[in-house]
């Protein structure tokens, strides 16, 4: 059996063209960039051309870009790095209810260190309202973090109407960060015309190698250290580069800019027929996100009266790889947060199921799943107590 | 998580035994509520206190369905005494083991085959299952 | 010209079989190893695996791993993780003056946060008294932290020793930690003899890929997470596994064990030759590190009369790969640290040059080296005003 | 770093001109200290205020020997008041920049060249170079 992988937001397979480009700096230019001869200074300049392709595909300078080891240190070392750093200027920090825990997480963790965190809610769409960022904001504020687009319902928020609100308000004195993991290399991004200060990105999202990712900072942005130790990506981010990881996400983000400036439509067109395909053969589905302004890939339903692991495990046993937003998928009882914060009763997000598409999905691959899902459905509601 | 499911699980959650409803059943127990995104019901025929038929409906997820299945398998055929006896870590020993985040399903499969037979007393005998109340505190939120 | 590399402490080559073991993980086997479907599950049973041959490595249980994004990330993780997780209990830290900077840096952000910071001498061959690590715990000692083998100089500390004493004096009470990145399948570890809590590794050191270690826990110890976010490594250090450079970290640990196992002394025999051919050939050249006491593929020397940059770009020139303790390698003006803890003069711990050796040296090259080598120092000293 | 070094600054590294000792200098300056890893003497010989030998010896790193070429063939053949001129800035501007952690070194040439006229002024004249001291402070510890 064939299998069909419609889980690109948790992770995409790293593109052939970009496996072949870190290809030599495994066993052959394996020098520490920091070394002074000529091994390291290969390596050294292999980082420095990555650096000047990630940046450009976002608009920044190269000497903006600081390398991590993936989205989650970039999104600690963004809330930690700030507030350090501005400590003395004020303690709060902005950020909303639906970013992902790599944000929340470290948000809890600066709450227990004497910071104020503010959560803002989102509407039924996911979306943040702009003017509540603007109204949250106090003689204390330093930093404002708010997600590019959700990785689970896909809405993509208005971060450039923030962005210049955040600096009307608090020109140099707010840093204003966004979580792209999700975002760079599926949407065109221009730092400036958004108006960040900081910006996360992951190369797994983008068809590079997992376990590398960057941080953008802009210019003259006060930010401490997260990893220290030695003095690499001069001085802010400490530990032997990840160099055939770091090749390997340089060269993702130059196919990624190609794509973009393809203005393919391919991906999107193939997500509204799923959609169409599974409303029009499963009653009782609600479509979960913003009906537009939402990520090409992603499309995210509900289905009554059936839980979202069960479908997930069914789906899996036709050889078709999702995500649910149901309790199981994360160790806890609860289900997710992103959902919950949409105002989702408890028994919709347990019934969550997410697709999402990507490079080598096919309209064939879409037809089968629209094929096979309804079997599954109705099998999983026959056993259901609450369907009657 | 669904991926140190052991084998036992994922047979009796992809071919559950039991599912189904029975019309003129002798006890009826639902345990679990949509918030744990797990819900329960079971229905028992009792004759000459012995547990004739049994059927299950479950919301919830693999371990969920799994356990319901498991713990139905277990007790048919049994008195209500040996039925009683069943507790949580049998299903899940039956089911080679659950994942730690899961031991609640088999919590739920027990209080929802208990739920069930204090329904079948109350009914036959007027008085329910003494000292018995379902963990819905326990393993709820 | 063949280059000839003499730098294998700085990194490694990834053994092509490392390579091998890694390449599927990259496009084909590319799952994210929380997801529950098929995809992610193959993923998951490689991270599994792999922790399975990291443990055995070091004579731990699986669970006791985990990983991180390399060496420095393991010591960050240990210091604020074992820091946070007993403030309460007592705020000192005692480690030692020759500590990576991945130790002293974290210990430095730890001092602003409260925490005292007991840095211990050494001796002129570097190495640790255990008494002095005894007789400097009090009641509010909560971590001790000393490196197995330093970086630079290749002295190999009495860990077993210093763990004998901490657990005798703080039994339950203090952690304590070993940065074991320069050792781990250089010398033969059992994380039971050696009396430790939590040691530190690097893939990158032992013919692994760079952007991946590990950070060892023994059971019990009480460690808050540093990279805060999803519920990866049982909620202990989130991101998305970076899967491939795992599964090459656990081959690099599985080939470790065999070579350790083979007792080979080829590496420690070119080494002496190395250094019986410089002291032959050219006056006014010290030893730094313990004579004896050190890693068998460590030779560091300090040249009189002469900088070590200049020594390390000229035989460069040679297509001979070294590494120096010379300020100019570190973007500062001071020269290693490691070298002034030892006593050695500022003129000489300038004039310090590092040869490792590792799996592909040969007796050649060590020849080519010792031929090759006196010329430069010549050179250099000619045009040294030191040299009378 | 040396990884940053340009090919200017590594030509003048691996093949510097003007090292040695000049016997019957006329003015000799050291500048530099062990502690900071580099010290450079320049030895000069001057007839009819013109620089018509120079010579260097120096301990430090790629930067600071090629900066002591450069320094010292930026001057040769000028008058002393010309030599004077020359800054760091100028010397690291002929060696095509240097790395920012290397422009310590510029400063020292400079210094080391000032330093010689001044031991040249003070021994023709008696009266050394006005209102300067080097850099040392400045670039030291
Ligand atoms: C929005 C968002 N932020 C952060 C992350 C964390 O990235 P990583 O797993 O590479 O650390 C992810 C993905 O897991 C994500 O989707
Ligand atoms: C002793 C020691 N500790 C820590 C590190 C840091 O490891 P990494 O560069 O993998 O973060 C190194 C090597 O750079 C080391 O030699």
């Amino acid at each position: 059996m064939k299998r069909i992988y419609l889980d690109y937001a948790a992770t995409t397979p790293v593109h052939p063209d970009v496996a072949a480009a870190m290809q030599p700096y495994f066993s052959e230019k394996f020098g520490n960039p920091s070394s002074l001869h000529s091994f390291g200074q290969e390596a050294r300049r292999a980082v420095e051309k990555a650096r000047e392709d990630v940046a450009a595909l976002i608009g920044a300078l190269p000497e903006e870009i600081i390398f991590t080891s993936g989205g989650t240190e970039a999104n600690n070392f963004a809330l930690n790095g700030v507030a350090y750093a501005n400590e003395k200027k004020g303690n709060k920090i902005i950020t909303t209810a639906i970013e992902h825990h790599a944000i929340l997480e470290p948000c809890h963790f600066l709450k227990t260190r004497g910071f104020e965190i503010t959560c803002l809610p989102v509407d039924k769409f996911g979306l943040i309202d702009p003017e509540l960022v603007w109204h949250s904001i106090t003689e204390k504020t330093i930093l404002v973090s708010v997600m590019h687009a959700n990785n689970e319902i896909g809405t993509v928020e208005p971060i450039a109407e923030i962005g210049a609100r955040v600096k009307r308000q608090g020109a140099g004195k707010i840093s204003f960060h966004t979580d792209a993991v999700q975002t760079v290399g599926m949407l065109p991004i221009d730092v400036n015309k958004l108006g960040v200060d900081l910006l996360s990105m992951s190369a797994h999202k983008l068809y590079g190698p997992k376990g590398v990712g960057a941080l953008y900072v802009r210019k003259g942005t006060r930010l401490n250290p997260f990893l220290r130790g030695g003095g690499q990506e001069r001085n802010r981010r400490a530990s032997t580069e990840n160099v055939p990881g770091i090749v390997g996400f340089g060269q993702a983000c130059v196919m990624a800019a190609q794509r973009l400036a393809s203005d393919d439509n391919r991906i999107k067109l193939l997500r509204d027929r799923l959609l169409a395909g599974i409303m029009k053969n499963i009653p009782d589905v609600v479509l979960n996100g913003h009906p537009n302004l939402r990520l090409d890939k992603n499309l995210n339903i509900s289905v009554k009266y059936v839980e979202g692991e069960a479908l997930l495990l069914n789906l899996d046993f036709e050889g078709i790889a999702v995500s649910t937003g149901s309790a199981c998928s994360s160790g806890t009882l609860d289900p997710s947060h992103v959902l919950l914060a949409i105002g989702l009763p408890h028994e919709l997000a347990h019934g969550s199921i997410r697709f999402t598409l990507g490079h080598w999905t096919t309209a064939e691959e879409i037809d089968r799943v629209i094929a096979v899902f309804p079997k599954i459905v109705e099998k999983l509601r026959q056993m259901s107590p609450l369907k009657k | 998580m669904a991926g140190s499911y052991s084998d036992k699980v994922m047979d009796h959650f992809r071919n559950p035994r039991n599912v189904g409803e029975i019309p003129d059943a002798d006890g009826i127990g639902q345990v679990g509520n949509p918030v744990c995104g797990d819900i329960m019901k079971v229905y028992i025929k009792v004759k000459d206190n012995i547990i004739t038929d049994i059927k299950f409906k479950t919301f919830g997820c693999g371990a969920a369905i799994a356990t319901s299945s498991m713990a139905t398998e277990l007790i048919k055929g049994k008195t209500i005494e040996e039925a009683l006896k069943l507790t949580n870590r049998a299903v899940a020993d039956a089911l080679d083991g659950l994942p730690p985040v899961k031991m609640h399903c088999s919590v739920l499969a027990e209080d929802a085959i208990k739920s069930a037979i204090d329904d079948y007393l109350k009914k036959s005998t007027g008085v329910g299952l003494q000292g018995w109340t379902t963990h819905n505190e326990e393993h709820g939120h």
